[in-house]
């Protein structure tokens, strides 16, 4: 295990750079700044984090509706992520995409994605391609407990393990397909139970812990690129907010008691915590490096904010090469 | 009869659907947290409480495995309304749709009666950007063994959803989301609206606008704009795409000889052009210009509010089209 | 087990009116006179026989391209099955539907499907149609082996066990989808294996053996009679004429040794020599039983050659009810 | 340039696919049973051989993963071909064809390039009924970030993958299964016919039929047919759907003032409606008559073959609708 203390700042920094840029957007949102809809990550923190602190940006991710930490664990700037969220011209996409798209190439990030399920075939091509070059790289494809019952779930995962492509699926089970509990929407407690059907080996990991989630991506990345082929990864975790927005549509179909349940695990309390007690990050520094990503936050959005929006000259753009 | 009183677009369909469910004990809901959370806009609110489980269910997300289902239980008897959340998800779900909800009957020589009811949503504006905004009729009216209406009211959504959980054939029910809360009267009592019939919402005798779903209250702006420099615009809605009433179309053309038609979708390829296409044919020697049609340019619908603003179309829009028609400009 | 001499002999009845009813339409499509494309069942006869003979015309299937073997197995008559083969107006679908779409609604049977994987969602909404009346049935979806990796299957499964439908998943699993070997389009052996990812029972069952398949279907139709759900049932068989028609395209891409080992155990061959063994049915029986049925078949076909065209004016009828 | 050959229509696609194998190290291509049966039309016949593993794939039967595949490898700087053995699958993967494949583009803003070529079989009169015989190029080309082109001769059939394979966008090279053993001179050299471009392969003055695919062998028959009486017809291939050469359209209408639009598709909704309108919008005042449309009736394919005769647009009806629009019956 490499997990040396660089590497575990490096995991926190992410977190609470998801975390941080979540809060605000959040808040940006309600106070009507934001259009659209906007599908938060807080909570899901270690997921990103722990995956991502093992990527370059030759490894190519797809993502989801709720694609903004993705991409921030990336490598995303917080300017453009936030001008982008704001559909101004000098956003990831330059307005176009908005929160369900964003997207960046150069950081290998292959969009946020408005269709559940659209992701994994998606990145079993960009897998493909890393093995047709014979390339050191692995492909990672996140997706839902509500998307593992897409259709295309089953025909990626199958087609990945028939070529043995290095590319790993990553279920991020937070127990809710929108507002549809996974009791009601699948009859199997352990998404990672469809692994065996595919070929490859399906691994359960407590989603909130981000050394378990580093750890199990380690092994899941060196078999990939032992040609071994792909593999499921089961984070189990919890959204803090609703499916949309802060509050969402207000609906009470989890409990708060459940809720609080879960946010006593909050990823980054208990990583803070870990990591208090191995002595590599203290309280006090844990506050200014919150501090200080705040302040990045909000340099983000005023970026965002100061920021011109698209030319409607410019609508016919990009629709071809 | 009772009385009619407001109901908002959204409100009828929830009004309609408990009608149905009333009227037939075969008829069922099924889809995405249509039970539990009462649709994610809102459509079938209060369902779950006075149907119980057994007549709305929600669904995993698995579009084609809904149709399926849905196609599955209205051939053996059932008569289901199915939710598709957004028209967008149809690519998960055309070939349920278009090889085998379409084409079952026929293929079987007529010994299958698919008795299903879509209920989806179109159309942009609420910034969801490309692939939750879409108007993609134009797939679907393609298909031979479907039905499409469009309603653009409360009135006509109930009255439209009634007909189409009444018909043995599988009828698509394209909702508009930025319709859900236009008001409108609505009659407590269920009515039907006839599957195939289009509507005159606006006499006038200089300019025919042929329009549907949300394109109508656009229309009607624009009308009350060009009324403002003389120009009296008749605007039809044509509620049903398919089949469409031709008929009414060609009546209007006729009457007034200049034709626009409107729509929220992609110009290129639209319905626009079957209609205008029909248009000529029928009516060739009344027409004393082009037909013009509105649509949405080519390209995807653009996330941001200032692009898509500037790539829907709007009355500013159609009252160009008809003012360089009429050769006013 | 409710298996008595008059089942046995069901079975076999069955059975052998599959095989008569293929070898004769393999010739008459060999001879031009059968338009379009026909992919014959013969090999496959225990899984229709050994599966239908449990059914009754209130229970539904789903059928798949190769769907005269089930339609038979359902009851279906000759006459106006070759009528619907030779495109006829006395055929089944008046001769809209072919080879690809024959059914039959009376008999249950839903209909051969030119779409693969297209059948067991609409298995599942002919379940969800028989638990929502409170009815004594099942539905039956077959599906191959390679449309085991369409996502309508996984869509369908997954429906089934959430909603404890009365609907079995039969594999017909004869180890090529077209020219394509298993190995070649999934990295597992059984595809019984993906039901536990579904949370139904998943059993792998001989599907040249048509006691074995008629002992499995017994289990899962109690099973599913008792509200417990779907089961998967994956019938390892063999297809003995080529993917569409006899010869087919005459590709290589199985050798004569393996269908020779296959042909040894001929499901109509052993299970003679069975009933012989139980002294169920002798060898002239059997004989009997096989020229009956053959002139039953030759029969069909004279009804279907006299049978008139479709008239043209007819092509509008049926688009809608 | 070496000499040109006759080659099979088919023929032309296992050229046309070699070619661009040699040309470009990063295409490859993908679908069922494309390796090592050579696909089922044999379009790919001898590839496996020369190619080897890497380069020519079969898949699963699961369409939505092809497609996915393909976008994933495309944006990921491959650039795939990828075969959809029936147009009429298309349902099984118009969520990737249409959300993902035609808007990554756009929805990223520019940064994606999705060099796509997806190769795939239309057209009915072998019998395959209702899911095998669909013309459903309508639903593609109404959706912005894809080309459409649709060859009617092996000439075209090479120079019109070539030309989709070196695109940098997806483009869909919609074949026709009917017309693989049709045979003409092809080239053995590499070589391009520009996507967007028509052809005017009959030159006439008193009609012009508008077509693609294989109904202009259909519209050579009818116009061999009209010049018998005297009708001398011309001919437009339009070989690209989208862009659409409307430019040629609109200058071969202005010669010859009528006009019938021909395909196989379902006539409602068809693209013929799209051509119809775009002509008389921009030709309204040369038109002497309506824009005919020649298509296929509101139903489903039939299988019987009798039905089948009676459903495909062909000659003879193409011969009726010009009689009729030039007044001559
Ligand atoms: C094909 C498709 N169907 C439905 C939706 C609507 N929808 C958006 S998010 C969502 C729930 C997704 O659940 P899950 O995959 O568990 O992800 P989570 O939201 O929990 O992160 C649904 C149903 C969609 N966007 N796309
Ligand atoms: C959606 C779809 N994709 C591809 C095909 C072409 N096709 C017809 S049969 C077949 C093979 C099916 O294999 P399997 O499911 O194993 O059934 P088998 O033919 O072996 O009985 C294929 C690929 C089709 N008809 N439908
Ligand atoms: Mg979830
Ligand atoms: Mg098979």
């Amino acid at each position: 295990m490499d997990l040396n203390n660089e590497t575990l700042l490096d995991i926190h920094l992410r977190m609470v750079r998801i975390r941080t840029f979540e809060t605000e957007a959040g808040k940006m949102a309600e106070a009507g700044k934001i259009p659209g809809a906007l599908h938060l990550y807080v909570g899901q923190e270690a997921v990103a984090g722990g995956i991502m602190a093992h990527l370059s940006n030759d490894d190519w991710i797809t993502s989801t509706h709720r694609g903004h930490g993705h991409l921030i664990a990336k490598g995303g700037e917080f300017g453009k992520m936030f001008a982008e969220l704001y559909g101004r011209a000098t956003g990831y996409c330059k307005g176009k995409g908005g929160s369900m798209h964003i997207s960046n190439m150069q950081l290998g990030m292959l969009g946020a994605n408005g269709i559940v399920g659209a992701g994994p075939p998606i990145a079993v091509g960009a897998a493909f391609s890393i093995k047709y070059r014979n390339a050191p790289n692995v492909a990672v494809t996140f997706f839902g407990d509500g998307a593992s019952n897409e259709g295309s779930f089953h025909e990626a995962a199958n087609m990945a393990a028939l070529y043995k492509l290095p590319v790993l699926f990553v279920c991020e089970n937070n127990g809710y397909g929108e507002y549809t509990a996974q009791a009601n929407h699948q009859a199997i407690v352990d998404v990672a139970d469809r692994a065996a059907g595919y070929g490859m080996p399906g691994v359960v990991v407590d989603g909130m812990d981000a050394i378990a989630v580093y750890e199990a991506t380690a092994a899941a990345i060196e078999r990939a690129k032992e040609g071994l082929g792909p593999s499921l990864l089961e984070c189990k975790t919890y959204r803090f907010f609703d499916h949309v927005g802060v509050r969402g549509m207000g609906l009470s179909y989890r409990t708060d008691d459940e809720l609080a349940e879960w946010q006593k695990r909050d990823p980054i309390l208990i990583f803070e915590v870990r990591l208090a007690e191995l002595g590599v990050l203290s309280e006090a520094q844990a506050k200014e490096i919150h501090e200080k990503v705040l302040a990045d936050v909000k340099e983000g959005i005023e970026f965002a904010e100061a920021s011109p929006m698209p030319n409607p000259d410019s609508l016919l753009e990009d629709v071809y090469a | 009869m009772a009385e009619a009183r407001e109901l908002t677009y959204i409100g009828a369909v929830a009004e309609a659907t408990k009608t149905v469910l009333q009227e037939q004990d075969n008829a069922f809901v099924a889809g995405e947290d249509v039970a539990g959370a009462g649709g994610v806009f809102g459509s079938y609110r209060g369902i779950l409480e006075e149907f119980g489980d057994r007549r709305i269910v929600d669904t995993p997300i698995s579009e084609e495995g809904i149709i399926g289902l849905g196609v599955g239980a209205a051939a053996t008897g059932l008569r289901p309304i199915v939710d598709i959340m957004f028209m967008d998800f149809m690519g998960e779900c055309m070939d349920e749709i278009a090889n085998q909800m379409a084409k079952m009957r026929y293929m079987f020589g007529g010994s299958a009666k698919l008795p299903i009811t879509i209920i989806t949503m179109s159309g942009g504006g609420i910034n969801m950007a490309a692939q939750h905004s879409q108007s993609l009729e134009a797939w679907i009216c393609h298909l031979p063994g479907l039905k499409v209406v469009a309603p653009s009211t409360p009135y006509d959504v109930k009255g439209l959803i009634i007909s189409a959980a009444r018909d043995d054939n599988p009828v698509f029910v394209v909702l508009n989301k930025l319709s859900l809360r236009n008001r409108g009267d609505v009659p407590e009592a269920s009515y039907e609206i006839p599957v195939g019939e289009a509507k005159v919402v606006r006499e006038g005798g200089d300019v025919t606008i042929v329009t549907y779903s949300r394109m109508v209250g656009e229309a009607i702006a624009a009308a009350d704009k060009l009324a403002e420099s003389g120009i009296d615009a008749e605007i039809l809605d044509l509620r049903s795409l398919q089949p469409m009433d031709t008929a009414a179309i060609v009546a209007s053309v006729k009457k007034t000889q200049h034709v626009v038609v409107v729509h929220e979708a992609v110009r290129f390829g639209g319905l626009g052009g079957e209609i205008a296409a029909q248009i000529q044919e029928e009516a060739f020697d009344y027409l004393d210009a082009p037909i013009a049609r509105v649509g949405a340019p080519f390209s995807p619908v653009p996330f941001s509010p200032v692009l898509e603003q500037a790539y829907i179309p709007n009355a500013e829009r159609i009252v160009e089209e008809v003012t360089k028609l009429l050769g006013v400009a």
